[in-house]
């Protein structure tokens, strides 16, 4: 694409990407979560593969580093769902705990970080996956469009 | 122990997925890794799902309530709605997930040697595991909502499987038709879940059965959701894609994703039983189900007859074999209503169309592996090529002649057993359709006949004399099912009575499946 | 035939949605019981303000699981269709 | 039968969007074209859901800074979510199996796959 495109798109990509982990980090308190921040952060991935092309992409970004990371993203949120099977499949066993573990004041609150149990960590894991897997997709579909081979 | 064994029903669902998220990694290490740990996942899924069977039988329904503070905590504490999503596994889901996981651990093992000349063998492997995870996941909910969410698990991956060999052209072909038909399908049961979410603010299917008064609206949703799941149930009037996906899927997944199809069938009926049962009249809508089952039996098998590929040949005869479960299942819900005639012989119709579920599921996953054996070796699925094969692939002929004698309903294999349970019962109600029922299976004894004749024996093709054996994990997989089925032709009345009369009873007894999760019964 | 196949499935189809539309609660008046207990004890119960997450990843996380695995079948199935194919040996 | 004529537009719009994707689904003989039935169709159902869950004079959900007022239901709003996800993935998966069988038959008119009537 054009050298302006290229310049403005450097420009923006941090700032797609940094949203995208906000938006992930904050899914408890604020409207969001794993699946919308992962998207975002997906949409900065394809404004870099549309900006500079996908087989230079391919250079740099192979497609087993997003495969690995979309099964990490998927075994942190697995593994979450299994820690509570002390109790039960899914039990949300940090609501009340030291690590993210504080209770709202019920109704309107100015909103603390540092609550709301397994559902933080369990947004980032689902960030993740999301983030790897929608960057794979697009990466490969631009790949095979374009007719170029997917290195294994 | 009992802690697994309470345990159980979410372990068998998320062991394998566990596997599928590791399996990429584990192909890092190496195709041996990948293997053990595939395998050992479906084979502790099928351990897993035995034990929970037996524990099914012995103290009935198993609720589990995921992420509550205990395990049949459905409700909050002073609340008269379930919140949570609740696992509810009675006799018949245990039923179809003893059968997915049979099928599946066979697919999985005949599969290994076939990957040796394909590449992306990982992914392959990671599909299949998500398909049996569908599956499972499909017969095991009790909430409407996750009902479609393992639809969509079980359909995406099936396709994907089914467009595994992209050199084929026609293998993209089908698995495109396989994943329009389920995306369709499923955004129409998607549809009616909305509808009746919006009358009775609620999910769980328990609860929707207490509630539902079959309203308008509920009528218009019944027909959506049995409209969609015939759709995905390759019936007559939607069965085009059927063919085409299962004569192109590649080495032990068309047994899977036929299995997969059946576990549609499971939710029709979970459908039908559970979650509308007596509200609905049962005449008018059993009725349906027997004309959706006549039609297929009968264009199934007269579409199969004049195949010359024997993958579209079987697959074929799985539709008119499916039409013979609508057909027993069909009349045991026409008399549901009226308890006398229930005794009588619907009842029986019921567990003749359920243990054919079974028998079929064995017989049909044994016949397309062979099928799959032969085109394995001879690289062609057209039976004109074909011919004298039984001097080079002594094991492969024995265990088609197994299955052809097991579809076709020769007396001591277990297929007569359930279609003999079928006709008795189907007469009593209305005798032509017995007589349709059994005009199709000897039609279907001519084709297989047939078929047996021109691949296995008659003159050996020259270019064919150098074919050996096919290699020993395509073996295995094969014999699994080959002793499965032989086990089910010695002792059917052992089998009917300790797995096919309790699903029937379940799947009769709305009463106790609502109870379960409300707190009634 | 099949134009009047396709027709007459066409009208039925449309038929029933439209009837849906009206038979269905009007707009703005849904019933809520199961949502009312959600809002009133997700803060006390799994520490969440936004009540929507406390739905997806605590009361419903099974389906957000069952979707993360969605996702994943999805992206493995597309990857696996466009990976580079070598010719069989035999 | 509570028929409100006006207060149920936007379930009208939903029979609407859903009616029309049928009909492309049914006639439309490109397979890409089929695609976007199909994807208006997941719009249309993603557009019930959500409509489903509001409550006039409703507020968004979430505790946080959150102004007075009867809250909307939460449950339409996850359902929504995980639908547009899965629409996401069958979307992704049926145009690169339309990618693959461009590659082998050189066009993408459905002429020779015949969906519905084989």
């Amino acid at each position: 694409m054009s050298k302006i495109v290229r310049t403005m798109s450097n420009i923006l990509i941090p700032l797609v990407f940094i949203f995208g982990l906000y938006i992930i980090l904050h899914g408890h308190i604020s409207p969001g979560g794993g699946f919308q921040g992962g998207a975002v952060f997906a949409s900065g991935v394809a404004m870099i593969i549309v900006a500079f092309g996908s087989a230079s992409v391919q250079k740099r970004l192979k497609e087993h580093h997003l495969s690995v990371l979309e099964s990490a993203g998927a075994l942190i949120f697995i593994g979450l769902a299994f820690g509570g099977l002390a109790t039960i499949f899914f039990f949300n066993f940090l609501a009340g705990s030291a690590v993210f573990g504080n209770i709202p004041p019920s109704g309107s609150n100015p909103g603390d970080l540092w609550t709301g149990g397994v559902i933080p960590l369990m947004n980032i894991g689902v960030g993740l996956k999301v983030l790897g897997g929608l960057s794979a997709i697009v990466l490969v579909m631009a790949l095979a469009s374009s007719g170029i081979e997917v290195e294994e | 122990m009992d802690s697994l064994v309470t345990h159980s029903s979410i372990l068998a669902i998320a062991i394998p997925l566990l596997a599928a998220f590791l399996t990429p990694l584990a192909s890092k290490v190496g195709d041996r890794a990948r293997n053990t740990v595939v395998i050992g996942a479906l084979a502790l899924a099928e351990f897993l799902v035995i034990i929970l069977a037996r524990d099914i039988y012995l103290n009935g329904l198993h609720v589990y309530t995921l992420g509550a503070a205990a395990t049949d905590l459905t409700i909050p504490e002073h609340y008269m709605v379930p919140v949570r999503i609740i696992l509810e596994v009675d006799a018949m889901s245990v039923f179809m997930g003893l059968i997915t996981t049979t099928i599946s651990l066979a697919g999985a093992i005949y599969s290994i040697s076939f990957l040796k000349q394909e590449t992306g063998g990982d992914r392959f492997y990671t599909l299949l595991l998500l398909l049996a995870v569908g599956m499972l996941g499909l017969e095991f909910t009790g909430d409407m909502f996750n009902f479609f969410v393992f639809l969509e698990i079980l359909s995406i991956s099936g396709a994907a499987l089914a467009a595994f060999r992209t050199r084929f052209g026609d293998a993209t072909e089908g698995g495109f038709k396989y994943i329009v038909i389920s995306a369709v399908g499923a955004l129409v049961v998607l549809f009616a879940v909305g509808i009746l979410y919006a009358q009775y603010n609620v999910l769980s299917m328990a609860a929707l059965a207490q509630a539902i008064q079959y309203t308008a609206l509920d009528k218009i949703a019944l027909a959506l959701l049995v409209v969609a799941l015939a759709m995905k149930l390759a019936s007559v009037p939607l069965h085009m894609w059927a063919p085409d996906t299962y004569s192109v899927a590649p080495a032990g997944t068309t047994p899977m994703i036929y299995v997969a199809s059946q576990a549609c069938l499971y939710g029709m009926f979970r459908v039908l039983f559970s979650l509308y049962g007596v509200s609905l009249d049962t005449l008018a809508i059993g009725w349906i189900v027997i004309v959706l089952g006549v039609l297929s039996m009968f264009v199934g098998v007269t579409m199969a007859v004049h195949q010359s590929d024997i993958k579209r040949l079987m697959a074929y005869h799985a539709i008119s074999q499916s039409g013979y479960m609508l057909l027993g299942i069909g009349v045991g819900l026409a008399v549901l209503a009226d308890p006398q005639a229930l005794a009588s012989y619907g009842r029986e119709a019921i567990s003749g169309g359920i243990f054919h579920i079974i028998n079929n599921a064995l017989y049909k996953g044994l016949l397309f592996l062979t099928a799959e054996a032969l085109f394995f070796s001879l690289g062609t699925r057209d039976l004109n090529k074909m011919g004298g094969m039984f001097r080079n692939m002594r094991y492969t002929a024995i265990f088609f002649i197994v299955g052809a004698l097991a579809i076709s309903g020769v007396p001591p294999f277990n297929g007569f057993t359930s279609k003999l349970m079928i006709y008795e019962s189907v007469y009593n109600f209305s005798p032509v359709l017995a007589v349709i029922a059994m005009l199709v299976s000897i039609v279907t004894l001519a084709s297989f006949t047939k078929a047996f004749q021109s691949a296995f024996t008659g003159p050996a093709l020259p270019q064919h004399d150098n074919i050996r054996e096919v290699p020993k994990p395509m073996l295995i997989g094969m014999g699994i099912l080959a002793i499965a089925i032989v086990f089910f032709s010695l002792f059917p009345s052992l089998v009917v009575n300790t797995i096919v009369t309790p699903a029937t009873d379940a799947l009769i007894d709305q009463a106790g499946y609502i109870g379960a999760v409300m707190g009634g019964a | 035939m099949r134009r009047a196949a396709v027709a007459i499935s066409l009208v039925v189809i449309i038929g029933l949605l439209v009837a849906a539309a009206f038979l269905i609660h009007p707009f703005g008046q849904p019933p809520s019981q199961m949502d009312d207990y959600m809002i009133e004890n997700s803060q006390a119960e799994t520490g969440t303000n936004n009540v929507v997450a406390a739905v997806l990843f605590d009361y419903r996380g099974f389906d957000t699981l069952g979707e993360a695995t969605v996702l994943f079948t999805a992206v493995t199935g597309v990857v696996m269709l466009f990976r580079a194919v070598k010719k069989r040996e035999s | 039968m509570t028929v409100g004529l006006p207060f149920n537009i936007p379930f009208l719009a939903v029979a609407a969007l859903i009616s029309i994707s049928f009909i492309i689904i049914l006639t439309q003989r490109n397979l890409i074209k089929l695609v976007m039935g199909i994807v208006i169709m997941q719009a249309g159902v993603n557009l019930f859901l959500v409509s489903l869950g509001y409550r006039t004079g409703g507020i968004v959900p979430i505790f946080t800074h959150a102004p007075e007022g009867a809250m909307v239901l939460p449950v339409p709003q996850a359902l929504t979510l995980t639908s547009i996800v899965i629409g996401v993935a069958c979307t992704a998966l049926m145009l690169s199996l339309i990618v693959l069988t461009y590659r082998h038959t050189g066009d993408t008119d459905a002429e020779k796959s015949r969906i519905l009537k084989g």
